[in-house]
């Protein structure tokens, strides 16, 4: 039964006698991955209600990887029975959602990448344990006021935020419907499901407190209001196209709908609502990713938010709006492709370009990863600018190189410590390499990765995406995309200098020895780093069957 | 009446929202102009739900405001954190992180 | 599927590279053994290579192929050419002096160690394999990405010798050292990462006109006319290609990274540098731009050959100008560099044969030249030629052989330099006759900045500062000894080179469709 | 047969090795050694000579080919040498004052530490300069070209702890190096000319050759011997490269080495005899050189850079000679056998004084000698009357012989020349008489002066040995230097009679540079009597400036002329003003172009981009509402640009 024949039961009022409601037919099996991160989700707020205090840490960690675990299995699962595959995919659950090859290679993405920020999430051996309980980077109690006694006391008593579990997995959960979203309200939605969780993620540091909640209000002004953007703009395109999914505004805009009502064909001669109501669709995803001129929140959130959370954040919300917006541009308006894609052209270049420029003077190492990620958005702009599959999948196998080395720097940057919490002035990281060669050869990996070094993740991931620009004719675009990463490596290896050839300082950082949790993070990161780097064509193949859309 | 009007009152509402975001100070208030530009769009969805004669558009605002909803606890605590920790509400004073 | 030789040739120094990194803190003896087994056990692979190397058979022999990345229409393709093999050579055979020559470069100085983890000489032996395997297997390539991939890794290893190890002969004290030492190791890495990212775009270029990056796969294409290329996007293309090898090479004005690099790091990785790296952009040039784009760069050669002439010239005349010895000798490299890339795009037999031939001259005279300029730094503890003199009264033999690497490099007749020399100046000059009259120049400035030199530091009364200096040691004649015999032999008798060479080069020609020009009348006999 | 001729380089050749190589237990034997050596090439070179004369004039021409030298496409060179009439005279030539200088060493040198090293050098030169001449193709004569250089340069810079010295051997190798260009541009222009630069193919094909291409090639032809053999305008190196040991001087300097220019022009008579042109240029710079040279030989006070001077004249005559084609080349040949002789036994004469005299040079204070050291006084004396052309002697047939060829050019062309050639000789009896004069008669100007010349603050360990800045003890050498000076004085008598009566030396020389007479204006006897007016003339003027007066101990002002002379005619001037200074100019300019701009360029680049991430950075003000701001600003941008992009 179709949408428009609910509503149409909807509209005529009370005419024959509502018995029989015919109940919306949702698969549940294909929509599995979501309904478990979100009941884990729920299990997790009922656990900070019930457990006591001593277990609910363990409880709440092991309850998230687990979580994450099974939806994991659970998108192998629908991967292998072939959904990933245009022959089987489909659109589930009313036409909410759609179960393709994108759709689930970016879940597992987002789900993997959730699993090793989490770790570092529940990572307690680096600060100093306070008293007799070990701490792990978010604060005692965040309602508790900064430096207050009520802190103090919070602290002394050993009290942990171990919401941020239940907290992070809501927010997998709104990620993972993101880029499977197949209806604009579904869109809005799972973009408000992600963002609320990260921006109380983002008020929780232990350390710098003062700067974290100020991040926080940042991200969440600014977040509210680009979404607000985002919402008119669905707005427009449901005026113009009488509709909210994709597959119906697609054929609207492409001309080649069915029984045109009077109302529809007024507003269809409409372009301006079309063309704006999109333009501020992509606005609020451009937002996300972090685009220049959408970019400016980042940096400061990504400086103030507790370092495990920025990671998560950088990682798997760009993966998850990438998402979207790709769904966006080649589901709903491949018949607009020649509007948005001068438009995107523009973006893309002043991101790369900006990105790499500002990056070159920053002092934090924290900003600096902040300005790399936005530099790294453009790249991928730039793939996403190809339209073609192969386009697509570059794309896809680019985030999935890029974010897991997210989480694993940023897990770096954990380590590196002193008095006042994470060191993460660039002044302070000077002669690490003397000082802790391990930490700063794998920071340096991860550097030359980001730079995009050949044999490294980064320098196939961008290859791809080059490639699929320039089979696209946007030859400009690689060049220029080339001399930002030629500007871009000059700031790379700065910091290589600064760990490497510089003398350390007497009140230099310490390096914290952490647990396995992060010993893993990083692992994995350096895993990914070689293998993408070197023998990157299993995940290749991976991409390119899932690199069609269902409609 | 001719639904053309609601949409421009939506789109005016929506303008002033965003000019409030952009000029006032106070938290509380900037974020109010958001929930301000959210109705706009509220406005917006339910004319356009007439004038295309599906409940969709409606169906929407009530989405909406569920979302607005669970956006004000998320803000208020943030907000309210933030000047619990300065005193202020001042959006301008949080302005540690620069440059 | 017969025994994989080039496969074997790059894995034993990769191999080395990281077993050396991982010997125990403490040994460090033992890493430095390790690592000069290793380099031996590569020559000898080298060695059996060139064994195996038929002249008369096909273009890329002993030929590997597994497929690698397809969708980037990358595979795993090695086999050489003359070309690869002559160089291939020079590399085995240069490392192991260069490693004995490092021998105590990288002992940490007691106070300068923070912790027992820092472990500088594992590190920099291990990186100096490193070095070594990729150049090896870039020579091997016949895969476009693959070289790719290794042209441009290659610089990081190399960044880090430059960097991490650089000469502690410094006037301005260990922190001035260490800040020029930085700066020189960046403007490498960053001079030779914009060539390399533009050469990408190139690359990827590549990829979208040909669909593969086999070069095999490309000449059949070019030979069935499948290529569908048109003339400017090849020119765009090669202009890509060229520019990269031109910072590597280093060429006339991208050039002024390789100074300051070689003045900063210390001897030996100067050799690795401009004897073994440089050379890959060389032979990239030789491969790529002139089998890749044939048309293009017969268009290019004119503006290329004026560029090489300005860097013969000028080169000559900046180590003329010269108070640094070091720096001296990279400006004498930078004219040298001048005319291998005249003898490649002067497209005769002679020039390219000889272009060839110069490569791996100029790496042995090099090596002896910086070699022994780095022994006698390591004395003296000071790069400025006005410190020294009259060093040949208290070292002899030092002295002698700093001579004989000298006229090495001035290519004095009787030794390697001047077969090569002299090919590039007749290759030339037989097809444009102007510039290889001017070239001839280089020739004088050559003599005038070798012998200034040698008379500044070896010549004249002896100086107080170099009372009492040690002549070589055993460990340092071993290391100077064996490139002098080669730079005689091969200066004497290089035909069982340029029997490796000339076929390969013979191969290029056709493929640029280039043929010598005839002599105006042919000899009676 | 032939195969031995490699023997004859492979000796001394040997012997460099060994001498270099070896460590200090050789030092003892070393010169023996090295004397040896060279004396076995000699023998050899003897053996080869008894062989050729043995066969028809027409098939004495002697090859061996070993190997395949530089072989790429049609590029050949091959290690192969050629042994002819001419090349075996050199060899002799060669090989014999080669190992009569060894000897003569052995004395000069026994103070010497490093005299090992000195034969070993002496060593390598024989073999390279018996390469020069042995090559059967221009490439390799190239390497022997070089190789005599790199001797010489090693030689004149032996006692390198003497700034000078080794500034003169850098000179001498970068003045060569000028030279070797054109050698080296010559044999490219074979190459693309006749496709090879063996001698046989060239000289097959050199009739086939447009006289333009053979003009070229033969201009730089000359060039190449211009550096070598010290004519004008590359002369200036030969006077400083006094500074090395006089056996140098005597063995490289005069005899063998600077005469290779004569060489190459002889040898390649098949191209310049194409070439008019050319070969007037080499005429007027052998001319040119053969005053040149006369000039600064009369005005120095030196003895060496005196006889210096008179090689470059001398050397002048044989070019001359040579210039003037089939009529001239076997003259020039026999002028610079004859010369070899006598010009190395006046050499070792001078090494001879010096060595009595605390290596004192400067003439002015010598003085009556002649009774102190008879021996050397008969035999420079001897090589003085050789030199001038006393009748009888050597000189008087060669010298005689180019005068008359000079004039049998033919036209005023003949007329000019036979004019130089003549003033020439009549300047040579003047400064060989006075150098003469002030040398062995005279008042003995060396009484109670502390000695020692200004511009050699210390020379050999055994000068310091024999106590230096006392008042000299004036003897006479040991044997071991005399004998190869008596040797030498016996050559310079008798050679010119036994070359010159019955034409033998033409007729030995001329299957291989072919000959002609001129048609001669003037009768030989003439000519001979003009040269023996003048020779009267030219040394009387000498023995009343010189014999008479007494000799002031301290150089007078003089005219200007001898104050040019004695700066070589202001030719160092030039080249310190023109090419030193302006080369130290240009090259101190460069480096700062490559340091400020070249790299500026790009370190400017770089700092461009800094200060543009330095003001991007200021937007990033820290206030969420320009945030707000700029994301609003860039929607409306956005918008704005997808309704234009449609309105378009």
């Amino acid at each position: 039964m179709s949408a428009p024949a609910v509503h149409s039961l909807w509209t005529t009022t009370a005419a024959d006698s509502i018995g029989t409601i015919p109940s919306p037919h949702i698969e549940y099996g294909q929509i599995s991955p979501v309904l478990i991160v979100a009941g884990a989700a729920m299990v997790g707020v009922l656990f900070e209600a019930f457990v006591p205090r001593k277990a609910r840490y363990y409880a709440q960690v092991i309850l998230a990887v687990l979580g994450l675990a099974a939806a994991f299995a659970a998108v192998v699962a629908l991967a292998a029975d072939g959904y990933g595959s245009a022959s089987k995919a489909h659109i589930a659950a009313e036409g909410a959602v759609a179960v393709d090859g994108p759709a689930l290679f970016l879940q597992g993405t987002i789900l993997l990448t959730a699993v090793v920020a989490i770790f570092t999430f529940a990572e307690r051996r680096l600060d100093p344990a306070a008293g007799s309980h070990r701490v792990d980077s978010f604060a005692a109690q965040g309602a508790a006021m900064p430096g207050s006694d009520a802190e103090k006391a919070a602290v002394r008593a050993g009290f942990t935020t171990t919401e941020v579990f239940p907290l992070s997995l809501f927010a997998v959960a709104g990620m993972l419907v993101f880029p499977a979203a197949n209806d604009l309200l579904t869109l809005f939605v799972a973009l408000e499901v992600l963002s609320l969780p990260l921006y109380l993620l983002c008020a929780l540091a232990r350390r710098k407190r003062l700067i974290s909640q100020e991040a926080a209000v940042k991200y969440f002004l600014l977040g509210a209001f680009s979404s607000a953007f985002l919402l008119f703009g669905v707005a427009l395109l449901y005026g113009y196209s009488g509709s909210v999914t994709y597959a119906r505004i697609a054929e609207v805009v492409d001309g080649t709908v069915q029984n045109v009502d009077p109302a529809l064909a007024g507003t269809m001669g409409n372009d301006a609502l079309l063309l704006i109501g999109a333009a501020l669709v992509i606005m609020g995803l451009l937002f996300k990713v972090g685009a220049v001129p959408f970019h400016m929140w980042t940096p400061d959130v990504y400086q103030g938010a507790p370092t495990p959370v920025t990671g998560f954040m950088a990682a798997a919300t760009k993966v998850a709006a990438f998402g979207a917006l790709l769904r966006l541009l080649y589901v709903v308006l491949p018949g607009l492709t020649w509007d948005w894609r001068p438009v995107m052209w523009g973006v893309a270049i002043i991101t790369m370009i900006g990105g790499a420029i500002v990056a070159i003077t920053q002092t934090d190492i924290k900003r600096l990863l902040a300005y790399s990620s936005i530099a790294h958005a453009g790249f991928i702009l730039a793939g996403v600018i190809a339209a073609s599959p192969n386009g697509i999948s570059s794309v896809l196998f680019y985030l999935a190189a890029y974010s897991f080395v997210t989480v694993g720097a940023f897990a770096v940057v954990t380590l590196v410590r002193d008095a006042g919490g994470e060191a993460t002035h660039l002044s302070k990281w000077a002669g690490l390499g003397r000082r802790s060669p391990l930490v700063a050869a794998v920071f340096a990996v991860f550097l030359l990765a980001f730079a995009g070094i050949p044999l490294t993740s980064g320098f196939a991931g961008k290859f791809a995406v080059f490639k699929a620009a320039a089979a696209g004719g946007a030859v400009p675009l690689v060049i220029i995309g080339v001399i930002s990463s030629a500007i871009a490596a000059f700031f790379y290896i700065r910091v290589i200098v600064l760990m490497f050839f510089s003398e350390p300082r007497p009140d230099g950082p310490t390096v914290a020895v952490p647990s396995p949790l992060t010993m893993v993070t990083i692992g994995v990161g350096v895993a990914v780093v070689l293998v993408f780097g070197i023998a990157p064509q299993y995940f290749l193949d991976l991409a390119g069957q899932a690199g069609t859309f269902a409609r | 009446m001719n639904p053309v009007y609601y949409l421009y009152l939506a789109s005016l509402l929506f303008t002033i929202g965003a000019a409030g975001v952009l000029i006032r100070r106070n938290a509380i208030v900037v974020f109010m102009c958001v929930e301000l530009m959210l109705n706009a769009c509220n406005l917006a969805f339910v004319a356009f739900s007439r004038l295309h004669g599906n409940l969709d558009g409606q169906i929407i605002a009530f989405f909406t405001m569920v979302v607005a909803a669970a956006e004000v606890v998320v803000g208020l605590a943030i907000i309210v954190s933030m000047f619990r920790a300065r005193h202020s509400a001042s959006v301008d004073d949080a302005s540690l992180m620069k440059l | 599927m017969s025994f994989p030789y080039l496969t074997v040739t790059f894995a034993l120094p990769a191999a080395g590279a990281i077993v050396t990194a991982a010997v125990p803190a403490a040994r460090r003896t033992a890493a430095k053994w390790t690592a000069l087994v290793f380099s031996l056990a590569t020559l000898v692979m080298a060695a059996i290579v060139i064994v195996r190397f038929d002249p008369g058979g096909g273009q890329f022999q002993l030929a590997e192929s597994h497929a690698w990345i397809k969708d980037f229409g990358v595979s795993y393709d090695l086999g050489v050419d003359g070309i690869g093999v002559a160089l291939l050579a020079l590399t085995a055979l240069l490392i192991p002096f260069v490693i004995l020559a490092g021998w105590h470069d990288a002992d940490p100085l007691e106070e300068a160690r923070p912790n027992r983890r820092w472990r500088p000489t594992q590190g920099f032996f291990a990186l100096i394999l490193a070095v070594e395997a990729m150049v090896v297997l870039s020579f091997e390539a016949t895969d476009v990405f693959l070289f790719y991939l290794l042209f441009e890794a290659m610089l990081i290893p190399m960044y880090f010798l430059i960097g991490g190890f650089g000469d502690r002969a410094h006037s301005g004290g260990d922190e001035a050292a260490a800040t020029q030492r930085s700066y020189a190791a960046v403007k490498f890495l960053l001079y030779n990462l914009v060539g390399g990212l533009i050469m990408l775009a190139a690359v990827i270029g590549v990829y979208v006109v040909a669909g593969t990056f086999s070069l095999t796969d490309i000449a059949h294409l070019r030979a069935a006319g499948d290529l569908s290329m048109s003339t400017s996007t090849g020119r765009w293309l090669f202009l890509g290609f060229f520019f990269a090898f031109a910072v590597k090479a280093p060429l006339w004005p991208v050039h002024t990274w390789l100074p300051s690099a070689m003045g900063e790091s210390t001897a030996p990785v100067a050799v690795l540098l401009t004897a073994v790296v440089d050379k890959v952009g060389t032979f990239a040039m030789l491969r790529y731009c002139l089998q890749l784009f044939p048309e293009a760069s017969k268009w290019a050669t004119p503006v290329i050959l004026v560029l090489a002439l300005i860097s013969i010239v000028y080169g000559a005349l900046l180590a003329v100008g010269q108070r640094d010895i070091k720096r001296l000798i990279a400006y004498a490299s930078i004219s040298h560099f001048g005319f291998i890339i005249m003898g490649i795009f002067a497209m005769t037999s002679q020039g390219q044969s000889g272009a060839t031939l110069y490569m791996v001259n100029h790496g042995i005279s090099t090596a002896a030249l910086m070699l022994v300029a780095g022994f006698l730094i390591s004395r003296r503890g000071s790069r400025l030629i006005s410190d020294y003199g009259g060093v040949q009264k208290v070292a002899p033999v030092l002295a002698g052989t700093f001579l004989i690497g000298g006229l090495a490099t001035l290519s004095l007749p009787g030794l390697s330099p001047f077969v090569s020399e002299f090919l590039v100046l007749v290759g030339t000059f037989s097809r444009y006759p102007v510039i290889g009259i001017i070239a001839t120049i280089g020739i004088v400035l050559a003599a005038l900045y070798v012998l200034v030199l040698y008379q500044r530091t070896m010549t004249g009364p002896v100086k107080a500062t170099v009372q009492g200096m040690s002549d070589l040691k055993v460990r340092e004649v071993v290391v100077v000894a064996p490139l002098i015999a080669l730079l005689i032999f091969l200066g004497v008798y290089p035909k069982p080179l340029t029997d490796i060479v000339n076929p390969a080069v013979h191969q290029t020609m056709s493929q640029v469709d280039r043929t010598d020009p005839h002599p105006q009348l042919e000899a009676s006999r | 047969m032939d195969n031995l001729i490699a023997l004859l380089i492979a000796a001394p050749l040997l012997g460099a090795a060994v001498l270099l190589c070896g460590g200090r237990a050789l030092d003892r034997v070393g010169p023996l050694v090295g004397t040896v050596l060279s004396g076995a090439s000699f023998v050899i070179g003897a053996v080869l000579f008894a062989d050729m004369l043995g066969k028809g004039a027409g098939d004495r021409t002697m090859t061996q080919h070993l190997f395949a030298w530089v072989p790429v496409a049609g590029f050949k060179a091959d290690v192969g040498f050629q042994l002819d009439q001419l090349s075996m005279t050199f060899v002799l030539l060669i090989s014999g004052v080669g190992t009569l200088i060894h000897i003569y060493s052995i004395g000069y040198m026994a103070h010497d530490e490093r005299r090992r090293r000195f034969f070993g050098y002496l060593n390598l030169f024989v073999a390279a300069m018996l390469l020069l001449v042995l090559a059967s193709n221009y490439l390799l004569l190239y390497m022997g070209w070089e190789g005599v250089g790199l001797a010489s340069y090693l030689l004149i810079g032996f006692w390198q702890h003497k700034p000078s010295a080794a500034t003169a051997a850098k000179k001498a190798f970068l003045v060569n190096r000028v030279g070797d260009m054109g050698l080296s541009i010559a044999i490219m222009l074979m190459f693309t000319t006749f496709g090879t630069f063996s001698f046989g193919g060239v000289f097959g094909a050199a009739h086939g050759a447009t006289e333009g291409k053979l003009t070229a090639i033969s201009l730089m032809l000359l060039l190449a011997a211009c550096g070598k053999s010290a004519q004008v305008p590359l002369q200036s190196w030969l006077g400083d490269a006094m500074e090395g040991p006089t056996p140098v001087s005597a063995l490289i300097h005069a005899a063998t080495m600077v005469t290779a220019g004569v060489y190459l022009i002889t040898r390649s008579a098949d191209l310049f005899n194409g070439a008019p042109t050319a070969q007037l240029a080499v005429v007027v710079v052998g001319g040119v050189t053969l005053l040149f040279g006369a000039i600064v030989g009369c005005a120095k006070d030196d003895i060496k850079k005196s006889l210096a001077g008179s090689t470059m004249s001398q050397i002048g005559y044989m070019i001359l000679a040579a210039g003037l084609g089939p009529i001239g080349y076997v003259f020039a040949i026999m002028h610079l056998v004859t010369h070899g002789f006598f010009k190395a036994g006046l050499f070792l004469g001078a090494g001879s004084v010096m060595h009595g005299m605390n290596d004192e040079v400067d003439m002015r204070k010598y003085g009556g000698l002649r009774k102190y050291m008879p021996v050397t006084f008969v035999t420079f004396g001897l090589g003085y009357l050789a030199i001038i052309g006393f009748p009888g002697l050597s000189g008087f047939f060669s010298k005689d012989k180019i005068v008359e060829a000079a004039f049998a050019k033919g036209g005023t062309e003949g007329w000019i020349l036979g004019a130089v050639t003549l003033l020439g000789a009549a300047i040579t009896a003047y400064y060989m008489t006075r150098m003469m004069l002030m040398t062995f008669f005279g008042e003995e100007r060396w009484r109670n002066t502390a000695t020692a010349s200004p511009d050699a603050p210390d020379v050999e360990p055994a000068a310091e040995e024999r106590g230096r800045h006392a008042e000299p003890h004036p003897h006479e050498s040991p044997s071991v230097m005399t004998i190869p000076m008596i040797v030498l004085a016996i050559g310079s008598v008798g050679a010119g009679a036994f070359f010159g009566v019955g034409d033998r030396f033409l007729r030995w020389l001329e299957p291989v540079t072919g000959h002609s007479e001129g048609n001669s204006p003037v009768s030989a006897g003439v000519v001979t009597a003009a040269t023996l007016v003048l020779l009267v003339v030219g040394a009387g003027i000498a023995y009343l400036q010189y014999g008479r007066r007494p000799v002031p101990a301290r150089a007078p002002r003089g005219s200007l002329l001898t104050r040019a002379a004695r700066r070589d005619l202001l030719q160092d001037d030039f080249n310190h003003v023109v090419l030193v200074r302006g080369g130290e100019h240009l090259t101190r300019s460069l480096v700062y172009v490559d340091h400020t701009v070249v790299d500026g360029v790009v370190n400017g680049t770089a700092a461009s981009f800094g200060g543009l991430s330095g003001r991007l950075r200021k937007l990033q003000n820290g206030y969420a509402r320009s945030y707000a701001l700029s994301m609003f600003g860039g929607t409306a941008v956005i918008v704005a640009a997808t309704l234009l992009m449609r309105a378009v």
